[in-house]
């Protein structure tokens, strides 16, 4: 089980990485939000795996650990205002300069912008 | 006694969903394929609910009816969920299959 | 109230965006630049207040929620993190009174955002714990991406997003960072973790590295340390240059963080895993001080060209966090407050001349010469000393501290010839910006364009800042012996332990 | 047809007694303290979104209106088997179809009850209503509207329209008075 | 018994599950897919009510009411944004 | 009376003159002339002290940390070159009086003098080796800013940005010199370094020590190869070149050897470095003077010359040499003041500094040229003029050394010939200028100066005739003085007189003078051949190379900086691998000793949607809802995830967020192009899909490193209190709330600062709107379908019920403010996506971000209550009451706090969507209500 939880999280670490790396604003987005599902969940497993161990006081014997519940709780607001803002941003951008290219030129391969 | 009625819940609930996924799966074109999940799932899932609902009054230490509550918002989203996809297909002048009937009755959107 | 005092920086801030926002104070932008500069002023008092008492009773721990480390967040007022909450409430201040001059009208919520921003840089100092410093440099992020775009245009706009991205990511190795540490030490107060790494064994020493490290990347992102600085210059320069001015205590959080958790948690204690991040910070640093020096000599205008300084002033930092000596970190802490106040002024400076020479702006061209070349020029040529690091002015005091701790470093040789040349190349740099600016003039002015003055807002705004490079000279001996007092304090592990997790006691 | 509720400070009955059933549900507990709570937020509920409600003729009958509602219930169910059957046996016997439907039902909410009860009960979806109301100026209500569905195997065109037309669409005209 | 017809309807609702995820790959068409994840989200529902179940749990209700409320909620928003392309106008 | 009042009134000389610019110019130059004439009676009162011995000391403390002091020090040397910068100072004060016209700021220049003045003094005077380098860098800032008085003319900001590189360059050295010297020593006092001569000179790091003083010295003081910017600083004033170049900038640097004799001379590499680069620049200097057209530059490079005799003198290995280069420094000042002075005149004028226009100014003006022709002769050393006299010490020193060994003769015969050339150029000086025929083309017409301008002419002149004729009556205390300080103590018997008997020296002096007349009758020669050597114009090598560096640097950072953020996140990546993937190998076993779980069907199926998704999201990236709509199946499968692990919290949480992020998203897309087309080349991608790759097998690996140990946590403590001491049965929330409350709040300050961002970015901003899809379909006409419009309405009451259950049930199970707002939220957002903004905004008057900031206040002023209760911020309150009828419940100040967690929440939630929505709808209008 931990091999293969380990296995998705690197799995959405690489997609999430791989989408980053691509050129346009909502591609990027797309992989920051994978990116953050992978980091989510990795933190989230920095208190291990328990099945069935919700951390609501009598409702099991024994307990998941609940900080880093808490921690992962915390940052997927924060990922989601993040991601919010740099949405935005990508319109923001779009709008002023033209195209939804993030590069600091467009490459000559793509002469027309996709606009 | 009540074990048997959700057992005979659950899988008839395990089987309409089922169903609904194998029209998805099966038909031919998506006006058709969308007669599955919003009906046959649709009750699948009310008789699982109502499965758990009994599960859990009986096991736990008191009535527990709140899974109807879940039944209730599928029944009411269902439809129009189903609408909006049939209009955004219509919009997209998806194909339907050939025989089918009255496709004149359908007005363009735009 | 007293018991208090260290919470002030903190809560007052986060006041101020509320008031801001709110009616009455918030409705009318007389009102909200009063608001603001008022809030900044106390707050900046508070510092103050706050520093006085840490030097007078010691280290302050402050347990909110009364949960006591390491259960709990503790903030911890040192004196290094007194100090650099006084200095980001002074640049709050300055930067608050000089867009009251017209600069917070170009887009909406400058002022609250200018003080979330301080809420953001001053949790993040105060924090005793690492997830909480998380959570403060994501505040300090979110209204840094927000004032960066204030009154922007569409160069801004690309920086900004390089800018934002990036720092998501860092944002997602932090916390990578995080749950590899909490996974190893199971705690998060930082002082806990310091005592936990020190007993860790096995191959757990190395995941603990792995989180030690990555928190490297974090803190190289957001102090932007090569090869992670490449988004500051642009994004330094093309933000309205107040911001900047106000970003120049950004880098230092970083540089900061870097401190405390590679002298606290990895520092002399740790065992197998102490100073594991010196030799990566040490070469780092040098060449970030050399690409920083470039990026100075082909700056071509001033804003460019200050924002190349900070960078070439975190490399400076980082190279003396490196060193782990006390003296070391005495000259970073003094070389730390001169350069961030320096850097502030000489953004700001940027901006008033480049609002007198019409469309040339702050370019290192020749141009129409600007209406106050007294003012400017004296402010300038102050400023300049001070960065260029030559007496009479703070930049002197810092270079030959910080030459004299490294003395004893291993490569000092290396360092001493580069930070020499580098001092040259920044010094013909600035001069040469300098001399075409104020002295190098249009022949002929073809373009008509208004006549601005410095406005008085901006003008002591101005003054408070440039007044800091002869002020801090002239105070250097109080001043480095408070520097050296905060470094003992930093590298005292075990009284900080101590301290930390017995409450302040 | 009503618009207006006897009670200004109740002004959707049926509604506020789902909410107040709908609470103690979710609590799963008939303690004075729920019932108290339920019947707050029955109240406060609908009086603090009644701006987002847009006027619609209230439910007049409700003993009919219980009464249609089970029988749509059983007709989703036994209907449902039939679906089940058409979608499990071979594709090629069934003859799908649009049909258009005239309505007698004008304002939108019927229309909605009757659109879902059409696209619960089986071999039919509810695709559009016509005219859309863009093509409508403000306020107006049409002469005449129709309500597109597609079926999964259409036999008898006229035959299905009849069924809807008085099978669910004539009910809900009683109920709702219009 | 009953452990077994969860087992049971687990298998049948994994089924269902992958056939899903089938149709949402091959498509072809965007309603298409997009029907797929609406089934997908209620088939969610049952996989969760089941594992409450087989836990003897109420804990995870919540989860299941939220994905129906809000599985609703993004089906419309994808389907209007294929409409008018914008979906808050 | 303390030593610091001598700089101190030169700095008060200073600023009081920078204020003189409404006084008269006599009231403004008396005015600045009064504080050196204090300072100088000041010093000739200490005078008597120090001719018996005495050494003044005057410390104050100012950096004890790191050994800087305010420290004076007044011994021979430095009262010697405090009487040059005074006396001469004053006189040049004086003379440019006359000489700036009345376009020229007085002020400034004076200031600007003043200040030098002020730093050449502290330099002198110093006790404290980093404060001699505080002065001595004051010196170069000064400096610049006299050399770029005009700084309209390009030639002077060039000559000063060239004199500052030089000499700011030699003052690192020279800063990095002095810190090794201080760290030998173990004090920056010098006195202590000066008594430290062995421990100096024992050391490892004396070389290095030494040429970085060294470095220091020669570039202050001109030395080949660093001479170039001297000649280049003549743009300045020439009262300027006047004081800078003959008595004080230049000659810092050859107080630097004296001052530093004792402590670093006597070895060999002393005396080979030092004697060879006086040598050569002695003759280089000598050279170039002689066919310098420009009389500035004629008198520049003499000076240039001169710094070396003076150098190679420090150089040779015999105490009476150091006596001699200290006599000489004194002749130097006084014959190049006045030579510069009179430069001055003549330039004043004529106009003109070109000596080949400049002819017959005998005629014209025959006292001036009297005085320069003296002067003149005094360089060229001239018997009965002190040139003369420290000439004939230094031709003798040269016999005196052993420096070469056996070749050790040609000093001597270089020497000689250098004083060719110096007969050479002065008497081009004296015959061009004053004879050789008529003026030719002469801008201005010349005459005699105003009177006064030639007093100070007069004053240095006839101090060169009295040293030169009465040596012992006039020198030879502050000479004896000055070597007692030099050679640390012990000063060989010397005579300096004008008759020392027939002698190799007279000889040699002898053969300069006719060598150099010759050479100057024969120099048309010399000058074709001169003409025929390619010139090197030492301005625009250094132009060029400031240039070409500058170049360098832009084309690299270009090259660095391309702005392309694939780059920056390429190298984030890349770091983040060697970082996180080096450790990984040093592991002895990556799994540890935790009991591992099965896996069973349900997980492994999860897992399996969970990668289809994630993969398919990249395959259909290009194609953006189809990639969203593959996004929301991982989403789905987190929060599924969650559930299945315990966390029933974050599932909800998940949830929720995802279908707003979804939301937000198909927002976006809108106004983004609907494709990504590809365009990164097959060699790029497999780049990328190595770097990912290899990042996610990292990632993966730390992840199950981490899972398969066991932890020891704090989290007991959490468990064991959260009922007790938060008062909730959901540890987690408990957590969020109450144990890392502050947590939460700055979370929501993200969340409202988000908000206003951006609403901040969608202010007046332009969109492009598509007005169909991607595949050219217009939009669908129906705006607001029927049955979603209705469905809607009947949702939202339901919708804000649930929110409400949970909320009121989050702190005891999963639930909360956070989760609640998000699901209000989501009701309002259904109201926008099924009637429009207008349709809301018509019914909603809520100004979000009020609603925003009561949110976060709310949160706050709940944990500032505590304050009350003499408790820490945010001590929670919790406790049950039994009300009759109802039953128990609890009340808990958690529970105010997350209120405010959801009214943050829903208003910044509601705020970003309505600036997005605003946006389509009403462009033009201003404020909706956001
Ligand atoms: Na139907
Ligand atoms: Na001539």
């Amino acid at each position: 089980m931990e091999l293969l939880y380990a296995s998705c999280v690197g799995l959405l670490v690489s997609c999430g990485v791989f989408l980053i790396l691509r050129a346009r604003t909502f591609t990027v987005v797309l992989g920051l939000t994978m990116l953050s599902y992978a980091v989510n969940l990795f933190l989230f497993s920095s208190g291990r795996l328990s099945l069935n161990q919700a951390a609501v006081l009598g409702y099991s014997s024994e307990y998941a650990d609940p900080l880093p519940q808490a921690l992962v709780l915390t940052a997927i607001v924060i990922g989601f205002a993040m991601t919010a803002f740099v949405v935005i941003l990508a319109i923001r951008g779009r709008s002023d300069l033209g195209s939804d290219h993030v590069d600091g030129k467009l490459p000559d391969t793509n002469k027309k912008v996709n606009a | 006694m009540i074990e048997w009625i959700i057992s005979i819940l659950l899988l008839i609930g395990g089987s309409f969903v089922l169903v609904g996924s194998i029209g998805l799966v099966k038909m031919p074109d998506f006006y058709m394929r969308l007669h599955g999940p919003t009906k046959a799932t649709t009750l699948g899932m009310a008789s699982l609910l109502t499965a758990a609902m009994i599960f859990f009054s009986t096991t736990q230490t008191g009535l527990s009816v709140k899974e109807i509550l879940i039944s209730l918002f599928l029944l009411l989203t269902a439809p129009v969920s189903a609408y909006m996809m049939i209009k955004s297909a219509i919009h997209h002048k998806l194909d339907s299959i050939e025989r089918t009937k009255g496709k004149d009755n359908i007005e363009d959107d735009v | 109230m007293i018991q208090n005092l260290t919470f002030l920086p903190v809560l007052l801030p986060m006041l101020a965006g509320i008031i801001l926002l709110m009616p009455p104070l918030g409705s009318k932008i007389t009102r909200r630049r009063i608001t603001s500069v008022v809030f900044s002023a106390i707050t900046f008092l508070a510092s103050v207040a706050l520093l006085l008492k840490v030097q007078a009773d010691g280290m302050q721990v402050y347990a909110i929620g009364d949960w006591s480390a390491p259960f709990g967040i503790v903030l911890v007022a040192d004196p290094l993190s007194t100090l650099l909450v006084c200095l980001t409430t002074l640049l709050g201040f300055a930067c608050t009174l000089y867009a009251s001059a017209g600069d917070d009208e170009k887009g909406s919520f400058f002022h609250p955002l200018v003080h979330f921003l301080i809420l953001g840089v001053n949790g993040a100092f105060l924090t005793g714990d690492v997830f909480n410093l998380f959570v403060f440099f994501e505040v300090l992020l979110i209204a840094s991406y927000s004032l960066l775009m204030h009154g922007g245009d569409k160069k801004n706009t690309r920086a900004a997003l390089h800018y934002v991205i990036l720092n998501l990511v860092g944002s997602a190795v932090f916390l990578i960072a995080l749950g590899v540490l909490y996974g190893v030490l199971g705690t998060l107060n930082m002082a806990d973790m310091a005592q936990k790494v020190a007993l860790l064994q096995g191959d757990d020493v190395y995941l603990a590295k792995i989180g030690g490290l990555l928190l490297l990347v974090v803190f190289a992102l957001k102090g932007a340390l090569l090869p992670l600085h490449l988004w500051l210059p642009n994004t330094y320069s093309t933000a309205m240059p107040v911001v900047a001015a106000l970003f120049a205590i950004m880098t230092k959080v970083g540089v900061y963080s870097m401190m405390r958790v590679y002298t606290l948690i990895f520092g002399d204690e740790a065992g197998e895993l102490s100073h594991m991040a010196q030799n990566w910070l040490w070469w780092l640093a040098l060449a970030t001080i050399a690409l920083g020096v470039m990026g100075v000599l082909a700056s071509k205008d001033l804003r460019k060209l200050t924002a190349n300084l900070v960078i070439v002033s975190v490399g400076t930092l980082v190279a003396l966090v490196a060193v782990q000596s006390i003296e070391a970190s005495s000259a970073a802490i003094y070389y730390l407050v001169h350069s961030t106040l320096v850097t502030a002024a000489l953004f700001i400076l940027a901006d008033l001349i480049g609002r007198q020479r019409g469309n040339v702006v702050d370019s290192i061209i020749a141009g129409p010469p600007v209406s106050q070349p007294r003012l400017l020029g004296l402010c300038f040529l102050i400023a300049g000393i001070a960065v260029i690091g030559m007496p009479p002015l703070s930049g002197f005091i810092g270079k030959v501290w910080l030459l004299k701790a490294t003395l004893n470093a291993e490569y000092t040789i290396v360092f001493w010839l580069l930070y020499l040349l580098a001092s040259l190349a920044i010094m013909v740099g600035v001069t040469k910006a300098g001399s075409t600016i104020f002295w190098h003039h249009q022949d002929k002015v073809t373009e008509v364009f208004e006549q601005t003055r410095v406005h008085p807002a901006q003008l002591v705004a101005l003054l408070i800042l440039v007044s800091s490079a002869p002020l801090m000279t002239i105070f250097s001996g109080p001043l480095s012996e408070y520097a050296l007092g905060a470094a003992i304090q930093l590298h005292d592990f075990n009284n900080n332990i101590n301290v930390i997790l017995s409450g302040g006691k | 047809m009503r618009l207006e509720a006897k009670f200004k400070w109740l002004p959707t009955p049926l509604r506020s007694l789902l909410l107040f059933i709908v609470w103690l549900l979710l609590n799963n507990s008939l303690s004075a303290g729920h019932i108290v709570l339920a019947v707050i937020l029955a109240i406060v509920i609908p009086l603090a979104t009644s701006l987002f409600r847009t006027k619609q003729p209230l439910i007049l009958k409700p003993g009919l209106a219980l009464r249609h509602l089970m029988l749509v219930l059983y007709d989703i169910i036994t209907a449902n088997v039939q679906v089940a059957i058409l979608i499990l046996g071979p594709n090629k016997n069934l003859n799908p179809g649009f049909v258009k439907v005239p309505l007698d039902l004008t304002h939108s909410l019927p229309i909605t009850i009757l659109a879902s009860t059409v696209s619960l009960t089986p071999g039919t979806v509810s695709a559009e209503v016509y005219p859309w109301g863009e093509s409508l100026t403000e306020g107006e209500e049409p002469e005449e509207r129709f309500l597109l569905i597609h079926v999964l195997n259409l036999e008898d065109e006229q035959a299905l329209i009849n069924t809807i037309k008085q099978r669910y669409e004539a009910p809900l005209k009683e109920i709702f008075q219009c | 018994m009953l452990e077994t017809v969860i087992l049971i309807v687990f298998a049948i609702i994994g089924l269902s599950l992958l056939l899903n995820v089938w149709r949402l790959l091959i498509g072809p068409s965007v309603p298409d897919r997009i029907l797929a994840l609406d089934t997908m989200y209620i088939n969610t529902i049952a996989l969760i009510i089941l594992y409450g179940m087989s836990l003897g749990t109420e804990l995870y209700f919540e989860a299941a009411l939220l994905i129906a409320m809000l599985g609703f909620v993004s089906t419309v928003a994808v389907c209007k944004y294929l409409l008018r392309g914008d979906i808050i106008e | 009376m303390t030593l610091l009042w001598i700089p101190l009134l030169s700095l008060l000389g200073s600023i009081i003159s920078s204020m003189t610019g409404k006084l008269t110019r006599n009231q403004a130059t008396s005015l600045t002339m009064l504080m050196p004439i204090i300072a100088l009676c000041m010093t000739i009162s200490l005078a008597p002290a120090v001719f018996s011995g005495d050494v003044i000391r005057d410390t104050f403390s100012w950096v004890p940390l790191l050994g800087i002091d305010i420290a004076f020090r007044l011994d021979g040397l430095a009262l010697l070159f405090v009487f040059m910068i005074l006396g001469i100072g004053i006189l040049v004060i004086f003379y440019a009086r006359y000489y700036l016209s009345s376009n020229d700021s007085m002020p400034k220049l004076y200031a600007y003098l003043m200040l030098f003045m002020t730093a050449m003094l502290g330099l002198v005077m110093s006790n404290n080796i980093i404060q001699l380098w505080f002065f001595w860098e004051l010196t170069s800032i000064s400096s610049f800013l006299l050399i770029s008085y005009w700084w309209h003319k390009p030639e002077a900001r060039k000559g000063a940005i060239m004199s500052l590189t030089v000499t700011g360059g030699g003052g690192l050295a020279l800063l990095a010199g002095l810190l090794l010297l201080g760290n030998i020593v173990g004090s920056y006092n010098l006195d202590i370094i000066l008594a430290s001569k062995e421990i100096i000179q024992a050391h490892d790091l004396y070389e290095v020590t030494l040429i970085l003083i060294l470095l220091g010295a020669f570039t202050k003081s001109a030395q080949f190869p660093f001479h170039f910017w001297l000649p280049h600083a003549m743009a300045a004033p020439t009262p300027v070149s006047a004081y800078l170049h003959s008595a004080t900038m230049v000659k810092a640097g050859i107080f630097l050897l004296a001052r530093f004799y004792p402590a670093l001379a006597g070895t060999d590499i002393w005396f080979v470095i030092v004697s060879l680069t006086g040598l050569v620049t002695l003759l280089f200097g000598a050279y170039v003077a002689l066919f310098k057209h420009d009389l500035k530059g004629l008198l520049a490079y003499s000076t240039i010359s001169h710094l070396g005799l003076i150098t190679l003198l420090f150089g040779l290995d015999t105490k009476l040499a150091a006596v001699a280069a200290i006599f000489h420094i004194i002749n130097h000042a006084t014959f190049k003041a006045s030579l510069f002075m009179a430069t001055g005149i003549i330039d004043h004028e004529t106009g003109t500094r070109d000596m080949r226009k400049i002819n017959g100014m005998w005629r014209f003006m025959p006292y001036t040229a009297t005085l320069a022709m003296v002067a003149a002769a005094s360089m060229a050393g001239v018997p009965l003029l002190n040139g003369f006299l420290s000439k004939e010490m230094f031709f003798a020193e040269t016999l005196h050394q052993q420096l070469l060994g056996s070749m050790s003769w040609l000093i001597p015969v270089f020497a000689t010939i250098a004083g060719a050339l110096a007969v050479a150029y002065s008497a081009r000086f004296i015959h061009d200028v004053f004879f050789n025929g008529d003026p030719i083309d002469l801008p201005k017409q010349p005459s005699e100066p105003p009177r006064y301008m030639r007093v100070p002419i007069e004053i240095l002149v006839a101090l060169c005739l009295v040293v030169g004729i009465f040596p012992n009556f006039i020198v030879n205390d502050i000479l004896k003085a000055a070597s007692f300080a030099v050679l640390g103590g012990y000063v060989p018997e010397f005579e300096v007189a004008l008759w020392h008997g027939f002698n190799l020296p007279l000889l040699m002096s002898g053969v300069a003078v006719a060598g150099g007349l010759l050479l100057y009758s024969q120099r048309r020669h010399l000058f074709q051949f001169q003409e025929s050597l390619p010139t090197l114009d030492a301005k625009i090598v250094f132009d060029g190379s400031i240039d070409a560096i500058t170049k360098w640097c832009q084309v690299k950072v270009n090259a660095i900086e391309n702005g392309s953020l694939q780059r920056y996140l390429m190298l984030i990546f890349v770091v983040v691998l060697l970082f996180a993937g080096w450790p990984l190998f040093e592991m002895n076993q990556l799994g540890g000793q935790k009991q591992l779980t099965p896996i069973d069907v349900h997980n492994a199926m999860g897992a399996a949607l969970l990668m289809v998704g994630a993969i398919s999201t990249v395959i259909w990236y290009s194609h953006r809802v189809v990639s969203l709509l593959m996004l929301s199946v991982v989403g789905l499968m987190v929060s599924v995830a969650f559930t299945r692990f315990s966390a029933p919290d974050l599932a909800l949480t998940q949830l929720t967020v995802e279908v707003v992020t979804i939301i937000l998203l198909m927002l976006a897309l809108f106004f983004l192009p609907q494709h990504s087309p590809k365009e990164s080349s097959s060699l790029r991608v497999i780049r990328d899909v190595g770097i990912s790759a290899a990042l996610g097998i990292v990632v993966a690996s730390i992840c199950y490193a981490l899972i398969t140990r066991p932890l020891e946590s704090i989290s007991d403590f959490f468990l064991a209190n959260a009922k007790t001491g938060g008062g909730g049965t959901n540890v987690v929330n408990v957590i969020l709330v109450d144990f890392r409350g502050f947590d939460t709040l700055g979370e929501i300050c993200v969340l409202g600062i988000a908000a206003l961002g951006i609403y901040k970015l969608l202010v007046n901003l332009p969109l492009l709107m598509p007005t169909s899809d991607s595949e050219g379909r217009p939009w669908a006409k129906e705006r607001y379908p029927i049955l979603l419009a209705s469905i809607s309405q009947s949702l939202l009451p339901l919708a804000l019920m649930v929110s409400f259950y949970i909320f009121l049930r989050g702190h005891n199970l999963p639930g909360g403010g956070f989760i609640a707002g998000l699901v209000t939220a989501v009701a309002f957002i259904l109201q926008y996506i099924a009637h429009g903004s207008d349709w809301i905004s018509e019914r909603l008057t809520i100004n979000y971000r009020k609603i925003i900031a009561s949110g976060i206040a709310i949160a706050l002023f709940t944990g500032v209550g505590s304050w009350f209760f003499d408790r820490p911020f945010m001590t929670t309150w919790f406790d049950y009451f039994d009300i009759p009828f109802i039953g128990e419940i609890e009340l808990a100040s958690a529970l105010v706090f997350d209120l405010g967690v959801y009214i943050t929440v829903v208003g910044a939630t509601l705020m970003i969507l309505a600036s997005l929505g605003r946006l389509t709808v009403n462009a033009q209008e201003e404020e909706v209500n956001v």
